[in-house]
């Protein structure tokens, strides 16, 4: 961390903030940062922490009915893993002077957004392995960049999160993999689940180029280190070899490999869906704000209590 | 022998029908650090349980896996204490719930450390562990809530109520245990210990301790003997659904 | 009706109330009646009313289950059939001057008994067939003597209730049937349920006779025609070959025929158990009441709404 | 035909998951009045099931009986609209429910009267009646709830507004039905009808008509087409638990 004097003057610490950033180095809690870049570095966080917390239903809604017990176990680590990044996220926010109960007022009231992928439903337990093959993998393309993060808590926090969705990928390709040398229902109920979310997997990666507004800026501030569409099509060239291996196709009629460019060519996804999933009117955005809602709601009295019963104590003391 | 698998599913049906209602409080707890908190302590109970339903397999001959007697067995042939069973009405009934099943729990595994059955024995040696933080765990909000605010009083003093009926049960000997001497442990034994720890906690917590008569069994059956309450069957239909949905797949 | 003008004596109503009673003829609302009568009515026919409403309790918990749609739409038209029996009991009542929502109050709070049969749970699908059997059967033998009820409306309603009840009868009957021509698990499910319910049955015609202090004083008013041990005799009489044709035994080793007697000779039920079931420490009874008192508290702005919306029309016409 | 049959799921289906929430409300209802009434309104959907389902196991040539389609169907076979699956939060989303779902069911069914297929005809006849009175039965609660407290009213509005987004997938046409012309009803041309009622019915109630938009599809795939809301997979646990669990039984 750089230690900077009370005096030093606005200019100068603008100047020591852009050369830490063209340094690559680590803008920390205490540095001096301009208020743009502590407002985006906070949203940036604060949605990642909701798409986690989110996150945790769809795979939380096959938990009960996973079809045999080590696989009950893999899927309850993991949803409680995904409560854990949800804190330090939180966590590495509140180092930029935000309060977690207020990014939970604003998740809960619709005010700010987590990942579009998570609005659209679990079906089977095969949804289960292709959240963590496809959705944990575009996370891990989207977020491993995020570990070079010029702001140093998000780093860091992303070290270890990545370290955990990696895990989680694997998890779910193995789970796949098992299906796929089942039953036929087996094998349909995982070509299904691939099929409905291929698409909004590639959509992770956020709108094309043209149409991503604040990526220069984010570039800029080391917050975002590749655009969407470089990403996407690291995804597409990880994943279409996998897809073959476990014997699944992906709906895209497009899709074929360009020597010439070296790379997947791949179709359009459908981005007025994606927009009207990220304006709120995807298969299950309603739903899923709803329920976290309503256990924060329900929750109340605990924490109240929580904070009564701490009071009462430290005035024993 | 059989009275020995009998005896393993009675404490993994313990653990594995506990998880199952804990893991219906993922997504849905007061905080974060509550679903992480509620997460460790159902897979560690579904972690105990997969090894004595494993171990009952072994103990009876068939070589059952865990998951033939978890996902196939009818209601009948599990044999959990009706404590587990039923659903939690609020945050303070869990805990409630909590406390008394963990503190009880450990006192059961501290004692099968001894067990002669070394398998027994390394299973409760593991759980020693695990069960002392659940119960601290529990203990904790249980002092919280019962000594929180008006409201939080209310609702705790409630949650003990509503599960102390259940609790008797868990105390009384049943002749599969008694039929396996220095293998499981007397039940009835534990009820000292265990009343010195709730008490303790009860009156930390500024909650007074339920005198509620124990719930009735069913021609002198109880959950141990496969007689269980009606909310359970609608546990397995959940629990059981998706594997029982494709009986030849394997996952 | 008698009509009694208001000029008549205390006397005179008492002998002109005797004399309906001798006489076998019906006490009308607007009859003179003792207050001990009255009251003993009141409380019989609310126990009774609330005995339908509870005894929804075990059988509803199957129908979201039933195992084909046949056997769910008789369930459901059961269970629907008690809710309405309890609704013409508690019309009985209030031509005596009871009120409803003072009996529902009652029940919720625990200040009014129902049959304590209901406070045994259901365990398996069998259990509905078992119930229509022989708890049906066991209401039946106490009900038939009671559409000869001194208090008209008692009556008159019981008539049609006994009409139901022994459809509903014949129905849990064709269930077991039906079940013991299944498979093994099916004929077990049957016994068990069978050997769960067989005392508890014999107990719902009450205590011994030398322990049923009211037994006198209601067969002297005709409101109670036969005492609880001669209609336990008469069920068991009729039960045991009606086993035999299904194919289950009843869990009674003193179970006999008698050619001296011409009955069958049987143990003696558990009274401990009955008295404590009666106090309120059966399996079930906490969890009926609750249930019951849940739904009447969850109602409770339906109805106040249903009020409100009443007295504005009214208030427009 | 497999067209006929299809569409006889899609309207037997409707009815008996939509009977399915309602027997939930079994001893659960405000006042003996309404269990009665909601225990007709279930069984009269149960009875169009049962009616539709055995049509459809004639109409496909596989002479499946009613229990084969309710029971031993995989969620994605089932072709019910989204409406049908949701909880009811409270009586007036159920009664919010049942309104839409009965004006809906009814204007079909009326026109359904005339189809060329004369079982379906047949069940249309008997059904108007039905459906007559649920629809009136659900219009006087919700004019009772709208117009009564203003907890009611709160709640009544609120019950609009969950179920709403589901209504829009009532009138999308289906290529199912399309594929039927003069044994099925055109779905979209229903709305009017639909729309004239519920206004007035709203209207009367005091309550706002909802402007939520439609809830999205998956891959453009709804009810319909065997895509549900997650919801559906535990009626099914429940729904199918006894049947499944004795494969070999007769009941």
């Amino acid at each position: 961390m750089t230690v900077i004097s009370d005096q030093t003057q606005p200019d100068e610490l603008q100047s020591h903030f852009d050369e830490t950033i063209a340094r690559e180095r680590r803008i920390e809690p205490r540095d001096w940062m301009p208020e743009a870049y502590r407002k985006t570095m906070i949203r940036q966080i604060a949605q990642h922490a909701h798409s986690e917390i989110i996150g945790m239903q769809p795979e939380g809604n096959w938990i009960t009915r996973a079809p045999s017990l080590r696989r009950k176990a893999v899927l309850l680590a993991k949803v409680q893993d995904e409560a854990g990044h949800g804190m330090y996220l939180y966590s590495a926010a509140e180092t930029l002077g935000a309060d977690r109960a207020d990014l939970t007022d604003r998740l809960v009231h619709g005010r700010q957004k987590y990942s579009s992928i998570f609005n659209y439903p679990t079906l089977s337990y095969a949804d289960v392995g292709v959240i963590g093959w496809l959705v944990d993998g575009a996370a891990i393309c989207n977020q491993v960049p995020l570990c070079r993060s010029s702001y140093g808590p998000y780093g860091r926090a992303m070290v270890r999160i990545c370290k955990e969705e990696s895990f989680h990928q694997r998890q779910g390709y193995e789970l796949l993999m098992t299906m796929m040398r089942g039953t036929d229902s087996q094998r349909d109920m995982v070509q299904q689940a691939v099929d409905r979310f291929w698409w909004p997997a590639l959509m992770m990666f956020g709108p094309p180029d043209d149409e991503s507004p604040n990526t220069e800026q984010s570039m800029a501030w080391g917050v975002k280190r590749h655009t969407n569409d470089e990403l996407r099509q690291r995804f597409v060239d990880m994943s279409v070899p996998q897809a073959e291996k476990l014997g699944v196709t992906f709906p895209d009629p497009d899709l074929r490999w360009n020597a010439e460019r070296g790379h997947y060519d791949f179709g359009t996804p459908d981005w007025d869906e994606f927009w009207a999933v990220v304006k709120g009117n995807g298969p299950c955005n309603a739903q899923r704000v709803a329920h976290r809602k309503s256990a924060h709601d329900e929750g109340a009295w605990v924490r109240e209590a929580a904070l009564a019963h701490a009071a009462k104590s430290a005035g024993r003391r | 022998g059989q009275a020995l698998a009998t005896y393993c599913l009675m404490l993994g049906d313990d653990a594995l029908i506990l998880s199952h209602r804990l893991q219906q409080w993922m997504t849905r707890a007061p905080e974060l650090e509550e679903e992480t908190a509620i997460g460790n302590i159902a897979l560690d109970l579904l972690g105990q349980a997969r090894m004595l339903l494993a171990r009952a397999g072994k103990a009876d001959g068939t070589d059952r896996d865990e998951d033939r007697f978890a996902f196939w067995r009818a209601e009948r042939e599990f044999r959990n204490v009706r404590l587990v069973e039923r659903a939690d009405a609020d945050f303070a009934e869990m805990v409630a719930r909590l406390l008394v099943f963990s503190t009880w729990r450990l006192a059961q595994f501290e004692a099968l450390r001894t067990s002669r059955d070394p398998v027994l024995a390394a299973i409760a040696a593991k759980g020693v562990k695990e069960l002392t933080y659940h119960r601290d765990y529990a203990a904790r909000w249980v002092v919280r809530l019962g000594d929180g605010t008006a409201e939080s009083h209310r609702r705790m003093q409630a949650g003990f109520e509503a599960i102390w009926p259940l609790v008797d049960e868990l105390f009384r000997p049943h002749p599969v245990e008694t039929s396996l001497p220095a293998v499981a442990v007397d039940a009835a034994g534990l009820r000292d210990g265990v009343d010195v720890i709730l008490d303790t906690v009860l009156a930390t917590a500024t909650l007074d301790r339920p005198d509620a008569r124990p719930l009735a069994g069913v021609r002198g059956q109880y959950g141990r003997d496969g007689l269980h309450t009606e909310a359970f069957g609608y546990i397995l239909a959940e629990l059981q659904s998706v594997a029982r949905a494709h009986p030849d797949a394997t996952w």
